[in-house]
């Protein structure tokens, strides 16, 4: 396990998009880990919230990308509301699935959902808004 | 002057407890801001009587910016406040009188803050620049007053 | 004919979540309140859109608005009410949304020209904020027939209810405002931790082992804490903590069913309102039928 | 006047000014000026020889002005000043132009404009030093005393060090007991030390030290002054003890019956009423906590100290309870058995289950006087000549006749019934009020020689007879007329009051097997249906609204249920036939005036069997005749203004002919009223306005109420109930009075039971103890508050609601081997040893969006420390310590951390803990490892949260009285963080210890001492120098408008009320110049910043060139 740090993170492309697009300073996040303690899917996640931010700290989105925390992240703001320095964790996993959607890319395929008849409209909706491009 | 370039004329007006400071320190840091900037010290923001930031437009200034501590700072501890009322009072009397009255501006700049001064400094003076200079100094009928 | 408020009952209501929608209108009706569907409503988009650069998922929102907007002067009233929580987040954020940023505000009026602009005076409110604040919680009491005595009630919030803080309608931590109503209806009411989590939400489409987990640790809690229901407000907290019992089954044989119920059920069924047109148990995938036998 | 020969000294500062400006350049256009008569060039002029060059120059030149264009003038403009005076020049007409930090740095990378800058601020400094006066430091005097706000570790060791030095102190605490938080912990660290240990000698040191003034369970009230000479206004809080008669043996504590949670021990334990905080305590007084009037003694119109008598019975003193009671009504079985009791409504203990049993408890103490052969005496207050009728001995009249006599009157009470007690004698039934009770409750007032004068009708006919007889009459008649329906065959009817005065009076009525209609729903009604049963009918009650809207007393229409009254509800009678009757079927409409939902008419009509029908539908006054008379009848009542007075000047009304029909309570205060005025009028003293109502806001301690139902009182067997009029409620057992008692949770604090004064030697106990004031006159003043920590139930998510999650300072109470569990930490819920606790750290702290934005300092340390201790009293509790970062930085700490987790096996984990929630009794703590990037659960049975820590709560107010700033945190602001932390910006006073910012005993006990260090500097000088630029007034242009002195934040100026200016207190005064820019005339102005110094600098600053 190495991580080799080629440029300032601060200078990094995709972290300034990333900042951008959810509109959130992620440089404040100190790492005391509430948002993971908090988080009711962390137990299925490979990349703890918290750990997510020391990778961008550390300018290392192409892990993120290839996370599946971001795509488990169920928007439940429990992490954004009880984030000490105020950071919307939330805005970030959706940032970092929007660089990968804006891309045309299809997280899930609306053909093989099962049980399409007795699932609420609500959750197809949400599910394909945050899912698809 | 068609083509000249515009320097304006600010006086500052620094308090002797945070805003003289932070000059101090934006001075000792070497931080460069315009020779636009003519400070003055005064004891406290609350001793800014109006009148001299009347006076100074008139005498020439192209702006004036009061320098003063944070609220809930303030060494006499509520001079900041009232400096604050009497910014807003000199704001909407220049404003009603169609004058521009972003031409006083007020900041809380506290002693630690000598970047920040520097900034403001900064700021405000391309602000100006871009404003033109002003035409207060130009009312003959307001020409000031004989001091003793 | 009671007093006229616009309701907003989202696309959900109108399908698997009838009684949701039944139980809803019907127990205002008891309050003295007619809920007025709002004319050609439209999808509230389920969840909030968080990247800053996109509009995309307030035009829709905005467009609800608008219409309230309309429909609230024909009727003489500005409150917006939803039960759906999901519904109530979306017209709630976005109102809080365009009126905080006002040039989103002009994007949006400026592309839907069809319409009149928002003039953001519209109330959206969820239908327990409705009742706690403008029916008040003495005129439910007065309307009780058969208190829910004995019957112990896990409240269930979920997300939406509470999060973000600019769109919560109680303490977000420790809420009490269904507690209130359930101890009003006579039930007795069972100390939840859990009443603030997650259940899963949309990922129930693709993930469902995901939310199966969360149903039976949600489920597990309330069934330990000695509650006979679970209680909500949200169709898709509802769907996954009902439905989604039979994966937790699967993968833990221990695992005990408990009905699922919406909130305003049980205020029905306190006023004696037990019809089957009303409760539709049959949109249960755990019925309920048994557990509330006794008052029904 | 203005300065003619000014000499200019430009600084080079090595290469500093002189490689940017062009120093010669500015002497040279300088030079130009008319009023400079000397300018050069010098490259250090701080230097030796720069000074001398000064000096001389003055001395040559006889110049008048000096301006030295160098540094900052914080750096040198002393050293310039200085140098000046050695030449003979006042040192204030010395100015320096700072041309290093204000033109040649910042405009290093332009040197002509550096230049052109520099000259610029040269020439405004001129201008603005050419009006210089030449001044002289004030000196102002100082007393030699000082004061220390806060007993806390920091506040005494300023105190001591203060005193030692010779310095009279005095201590201001806000709590009975010096000690403050440090003697609340159990051990500190890092050397383990027990508090007890290190800190009690130093307690009993201030205690006893010759030059210390100590008032404890005391609060600045008012500081007034300056620098020098404060006058501070202590409040000296009513301990209800005289302390100079306190032993501190503790008997007054052994009796007490009031228990409430301990505050020293953050409700961890309980103590009693009375008490010592701590074992330790200095000084070793005890003190009684008293927070008010409780609820119930405010809701019950009489205010009979309901608290107190419950008090002494939980004691089982009923002899104590039954003379609280009789402190206030003589007619306790009375009281105890009809009373519509207001106390229990208002009783906090019903918003958590059911109120206290307050009305049974004084039932039960009066028939246990009865039983005991303890009677009430009344006496009589000196005897006097004047005379009072009473008409009527009912309620209101019997307690005037009580009051009027202990005060001395004569009194004579007319009834027209054979009976005393009026409505209570014939309007309730025997089985609710025995007519013994009555009797036996007046007797005392007949033993005191009050007349009652019965079978006696007064009507218009004796009427003014009796008046002209008698200095003052008291019309109490009461309603014993009936009010009338209107409908048709109402005369077939019985009326409620016909058949309860012949139960009553023995009469028989027959009801056999009858089918009996009641018409009504107030106790009346109730009254008459149980009675009618009792005569043997089949009794139905018939009301037009429902059950809930009964006016009845709740609990007596349940026992007219149990005894077989059936109810028919939601009918209004509408005729009554022979054997029937005719009811209008009702509905519930909107609220009415009384908050009762209205009946409706439906027009529907039903018929009902009724042999009888007895109409309880409202009773009247009989007051026609009084109407008659002269005296002004409004509504059938009697009307009186605001002090019970009728409009015939000496006569006075009370009771329900007043109020129309009320219950008994009511009419007994409205009948005290109406003596209490009848006893000013005869006095010819000024009436009191008649106030019933009291409000309370006290709610009991919650934490008292451990469950325990309501007790209910033995009743007669239903047999009886249903045949006779023998008393049906037989009331509290022995067993069951002391237990109901217990559930009281003590709202007033102190229920002022009385039972601490009988067992007291010393006579120390004043149960009216009022707070009182006294003055001290001192020099310095050193604020010491200290700190608080936030409660756990600011963190619901943490588990904070539960009894089990403690924060911090609580768990030390815990640990403490003088703590209530003796240093083996236990559950609060259940007493039980924990297995596991985990420990949660940064809790509030460091979280600018849920708590305070900063660290806490202290909690790493002392939650290690808790840590270990818990190892050492139980190694076997396994302990889980959730950190974000340790903070170990003093001495020793790192050293402490590593034991903690070496030696003692405390286990760490690194990440905030998320939520806490209770699994069957245990807790599960929900966290992170963030190292391992894990979740971690753990299941514990206590939970610590180190909570972050504030200012003192009260700490503001004191602030806003000493004039000193502090922050949203409640931390009092230091004049400069890093070199002046113990100075406030008001001269004078200091700050020391926690009050500044949460710390350690280590630095507070540091600051404690150099609070001291700076106060004594300051008090060493007989007087104090002080800089003379000042604010003065013209008094020849000043007009006395007074803007001024609204702008002055020292309370500095004052208008002389003779001149009519405005007069500067040069002490008070700091130069801020605030007053002068809001002067309409320029009258008043700070020396040597005056407007016309500042406009001719602006002008030269503001001049384009």
């Amino acid at each position: 396990m190495k991580y080799t740090i080629t440029k300032d993170p601060h200078e990094d492309e995709r972290v300034q998009k990333i900042i951008e697009i959810s509109g959130q300073n992620i440089f404040s996040c100190y790492q005391c880990g509430r948002c993971s303690s908090g988080c009711p899917m962390a137990e299925f996640m490979d990349v703890l919230p918290n750990q997510v931010f020391m990778f961008l700290q550390e300018g290392d989105v192409d892990t993120l990308l290839n996370a599946k925390t971001p795509w488990i992240c169920a928007a439940c703001f429990t992490c954004t509301v009880r984030c000490p320095v105020g950071l919307d964790l939330a805005a970030v996993m959706e940032a970092i699935r929007e660089l990968q959607l804006r891309k045309n890319y299809d997280y899930v395929d609306p053909y093989k959902v099962e049980d399409r008849e007795e699932l609420p409209p609500i959750a197809m909706v949400s599910n394909f808004r945050k899912f698809t491009p | 002057m068609t083509e000249k370039k515009f320097d304006p004329v600010i006086v500052g007006f620094f308090c002797n407890w945070c805003t003289s400071a932070a000059a101090d320190l934006a001075g000792t840091s070497r931080l460069h801001y315009p020779a636009s900037i003519r400070p003055i010290r005064v004891m406290c923001s609350s001793t800014v009587d109006p009148v001299y930031l009347v006076r100074a437009l008139q005498e020439g200034a192209d702006a004036t910016i009061l320098g003063g501590c944070h609220p809930g700072d303030c060494h006499y501890i509520t001079g900041n406040y009232k400096a604050r009322r009497r910014v807003a009072i000199v704001k909407t009397v220049l404003k009603s009188l169609g004058f521009d009255e972003t031409r006083v501006l007020l900041e809380w700049i506290s002693g630690s803050e000598g970047p920040k001064f520097a900034r403001v400094m900064n700021e405000y003076t391309d602000y100006i620049k871009k404003r033109g200079p002003s035409d207060f100094k130009y009312l003959d009928s307001l020409g000031g007053e004989k001091v003793d | 004919m009671g007093k006229k408020v616009m309701f907003y009952p989202g696309c959900t209501l109108k399908g698997v979540a009838k009684n949701l929608e039944d139980s809803t209108v019907e127990s205002a009706r008891v309050l003295g309140y007619d809920l007025v569907e709002l004319p050609g409503w439209t999808c509230c988009g389920a969840v909030y859109g968080l990247a800053q650069d996109s509009v995309k998922f307030t035009i829709a929102n905005v467009r609800n608005l608008i219409k309230a907007q309309n429909f609230g002067k024909e009727i003489g009233d500005n409150r917006l009410l939803a039960v759906c929580s999901m519904c109530y987040n979306n017209l709630k954020r976005a109102h809080i949304d365009v009126m905080k940023n006002r040039d989103k505000l002009k994007t949006l009026d400026l592309f839907m020209d069809e319409e009149a602009n928002y003039e953001g005076n519209i109330n959206v409110m969820h239908y327990l904020q409705f009742l706690k604040n403008d029916v008040g919680m003495d005129k439910v009491a007065e309307m009780v027939k058969k208190p829910l005595k004995g019957l112990k009630v896990a409240p269930y919030y979920g997300c939406l209810l509470l999060r973000p803080d600019e769109v919560a309608i109680d303490d977000r931590e420790d809420p009490h405002i269904l507690e209130e109503l359930f101890e009003i209806l006579g039930a007795e009411v069972v100390d939840y931790p859990l009443k603030n989590e997650c259940c899963g939400s949309y990922h129930t489409v693709d993930k469902k082992e995901i939310v199966g987990e969360r149903t039976y640790k949600l489920v597990s809690v309330a069934k330990g804490m000695g509650a006979d229901v679970i209680a909500t407000s949200c169709p898709l907290c509802f769907f996954n903590l009902d439905k989604r019992q039979e994966i937790a089954k699967q993968k833990h044989s221990e695992f005990e069913h408990m009905p699922i119920v919406y909130f305003t059920q049980l205020m029905a069924i306190a006023f004696g309102l037990t019809s089957q047109d009303v409760l539709h148990f049959d949109k249960h995938y755990i019925s309920p039928e048994e557990v509330l036998q006794k008052w029904l | 006047m203005a300065m003619k020969r000014i000499g200019l000294f430009v600084c080079h500062c090595g290469r500093n000014i002189a490689g940017t400006v062009d120093v010669e350049r500015v002497v040279k256009e300088i030079s130009k000026r008319e009023d400079v008569a000397f300018a050069t060039h010098y490259i250090f002029m701080c230097s030796q020889p720069g000074q001398q060059l000064i000096e001389d120059s003055i001395k040559k030149y006889n110049l008048d002005g000096v301006v030295v264009a160098n540094c900052s003038p914080t750096l040198h403009e002393r050293t310039m000043r200085n140098a000046a005076a050695r030449a003979g020049l006042n040192p204030y007409r010395v100015e320096i132009a700072n041309i290093r930090e204000w033109a040649a740095w910042p405009h290093e990378d332009n040197p002509e404009a550096a230049t052109r800058v520099a000259i610029r601020i040269v020439n405004a400094t001129i201008e603005k030093l050419k009006a210089n006066a030449s001044l002289h430091p004030l000196e102002v005097p100082v007393k030699k005393r000082a004061l220390v706000v806060g007993g806390g570790v920091a506040g005494m060791q300023a105190a001591l060090d203060l005193a030692d030095a010779g310095i009279e102190t005095v201590v201001v605490e806000k709590e009975p007991s010096l000690g403050g938080n440090m003697i609340r912990l159990s051990e500190t660290f890092p050397t383990l030390d027990c508090p007890q240990c290190i800190l009690t000698p130093k307690m009993n040191d201030v205690g006893g030290h010759p030059n210390i003034k100590l008032y404890t369970y005391s609060e600045v009230e008012e500081v007034d002054g300056y620098l020098g000479n404060f006058k501070v206004k202590i409040k000296r809080k009513s301990p209800f003890i005289d302390w100079n008669k306190c032993t501190g043996c503790g008997e007054c504590a052994k009796v007490c019956p009031t228990t409430l949670p301990s505050d020293f021990d953050l409700k961890m334990a309980t103590r009693k009423a009375t008490h010592i905080p701590f074992e330790q305590a200095v000084p070793f007084k005890y003190t009684i906590t008293y927070n008010g009037v409780p609820p119930c003694n405010a809701a019950c119109p009489l205010h009979l100290n309901a608290q107190g008598y419950v008090a002494a019975a939980k004691a089982g003193r009923f002899d104590r309870s039954i003379d609280v009671v009789w402190e206030r009504l003589p007619f306790a079985g009375i009281a105890g058995r009809i009373c519509t009791h207001p106390c229990e409504s208002a009783c906090s203990r019903g918003a958590i289950d059911k109120p206290v049993g307050i009305r049974e408890v004084k039932r039960f103490v009066a028939d246990w006087a009865v039983k005991n052969d303890r009677k009430y005496i009344l006496h009589v207050k000196g005897e006097k000549e004047k005379s009072v009728a009473i008409i009527g001995a009912g309620a209101a009249g019997l307690i005037a006749a009580h009051d009027l006599r202990e005060m001395g009157y004569k009194v004579t009470v007319y009834d027209k019934l054979p009976v005393i007690g009026g409505m209570l004698a014939v309007g309730i039934p025997p089985y609710r009020l025995p007519q013994e009770v009555i009797d036996y409750e007046v007797q005392p007032l007949i033993d005191a020689s009050v007349e009652f004068v019965l079978n006696y009708e007064v009507n218009e006919k004796n009427f003014e007879e009796i008046r002209k007889k008698y200095d003052a009459v008291i019309l109490a008649i009461g309603t014993h007329k009936e009010r009338h329906l209107g409908i048709p065959g109402e005369e077939k009817a019985m009326h409620a009051l016909e058949l309860l005065k012949k139960a009553n009076l023995g009469e028989d009525v027959d009801l056999k097997g009858k089918k009996v209609v009641v018409i009504g729903g107030g106790n009346s009604a109730v009254d008459a249906a149980r009675t009618a049963l009792r005569f043997g009918g089949d009794v139905t009650i018939a009301y037009r609204r429902t059950r809930n809207e009964m006016p009845a007393i709740p609990e007596e229409i349940v026992d007219a249920e149990e005894e077989g009254v059936k109810f028919k509800f939601l009918v209004s009678p509408a005729e009554i036939l022979d054997g029937k009757i005719k009811l209008e079927k009702m509905k519930l409409g909107e609220k009415d005036a009384s908050g009762r939902r209205k009946p409706i008419p439906t027009g529907e009509y039903e018929m009902m069997d009724a042999d009888v029908v007895v109409l309880a539908v409202g009773e009247l006054p009989d007051a026609s005749w009084a109407e008659k008379l002269g005296i002004n009848v409004e509504r059938n009542r009697i009307k009186v203004n605001e002090f019970m007075q009728t409009s015939l000047q000496n006569v006075f009304a009370a009771g329900d002919a007043v109020t129309g029909a009320w219950d008994w309570v009511h009419a007994a205060a409205y009948g005290r009223w109406a003596a209490k005025n009848v006893a000013h009028y005869l006095e010819g003293e000024e009436m009191e306005k008649v106030q019933i109502e009291m409000s309370s806001n006290l709610r009991g301690y919650k934490e008292l109420a451990y469950p325990a139902k309501r007790h209910e009182t033995k009743k007669l067997g239903m047999e009886e109930r249903r045949t006779t009029f023998k008393e049906f409620n037989l009331g509290y057992t022995e067993e069951d009075v002391v237990d109901e008692a217990k559930r009281c949770l003590g709202c007033g604090g102190c229920a002022k039971c009385g039972l601490c004064v009988e067992v007291c030697e010393s006579k120390a106990i004043d149960l009216h103890m009022q707070d009182w004031y006294v003055e001290e006159e001192v020099g310095a003043i050193i604020v010491a508050t200290g700190f608080e920590v936030m409660p756990p139930e600011a963190f619901p998510e943490l588990g904070g609601k539960y009894p089990d999650v403690l924060n911090a300072l609580q768990f030390e109470r815990l640990l403490a081997p003088a703590g209530p569990t003796e240093g083996i930490p236990r559950r609060p819920s259940d007493g039980k040893i924990p297995k596991a606790i985990a420990f949660v750290h940064c809790v509030g702290s460091r979280d600018p969006q849920n708590g305070v934005p900063y660290c806490s300092r202290i909690c790493c340390m002392y939650t290690i420390k808790q840590a270990m201790l818990v190892k050492h009293a139980r190694p076997d509790i396994a302990v889980y310590d959730f950190y974000i970062d340790i903070r170990s930085n003093g001495k020793g700490y790192e050293e402490f951390y590593h034991r903690a987790k070496e030696e003692y096996g405390v286990n760490f984990i690194r990440g905030k803990v998320s939520k806490v929630y209770k699994v069957g009794d245990r807790y599960r703590v929900q966290g992170v490892d963030t190292l391992t990037g894990r979740i971690v659960e753990v299941d514990v049975d206590m939970v610590v949260l180190a909570t972050a820590a504030k200012g003192s709560s009260s700490v503001k107010e004191l602030a806003k009285k000493l004039r000193i700033p502090y922050d949203e945190w409640g931390w009092l602001k230091e004049t400069h963080l890093k070199l002046k932390p113990l100075e406030t910006p008001v001269g004078g006073v200091f700050i020391a210890g926690a009050a500044q910012f949460v710390k350690d005993i280590t630095d507070s006990v540091s600051q404690g001492s150099g609070a001291a260090a700076k106060a004594m500097a300051l008090l060493s000088k007989p007087e104090l120098e002080k800089e003379p630029l000042l604010a003065r007034v013209d008094p020849e242009i000043c007009a006395g408008c007074g803007r001024c002195k609204d702008q002055c934040a020292y309370g500095a100026i004052s208008i002389d009320p003779v001149r009519h200016v405005a007069v500067v207190n040069e002490a008070l005064c700091e130069g801020c110049g605030a007053c002068s820019a809001n002067c309409p005339t320029t009258a008043i102005q700070v020396v040597n910043f005056k407007k016309g110094q500042i406009i001719r600098a602006v002008d030269v600053l503001a001049e384009v060139f």
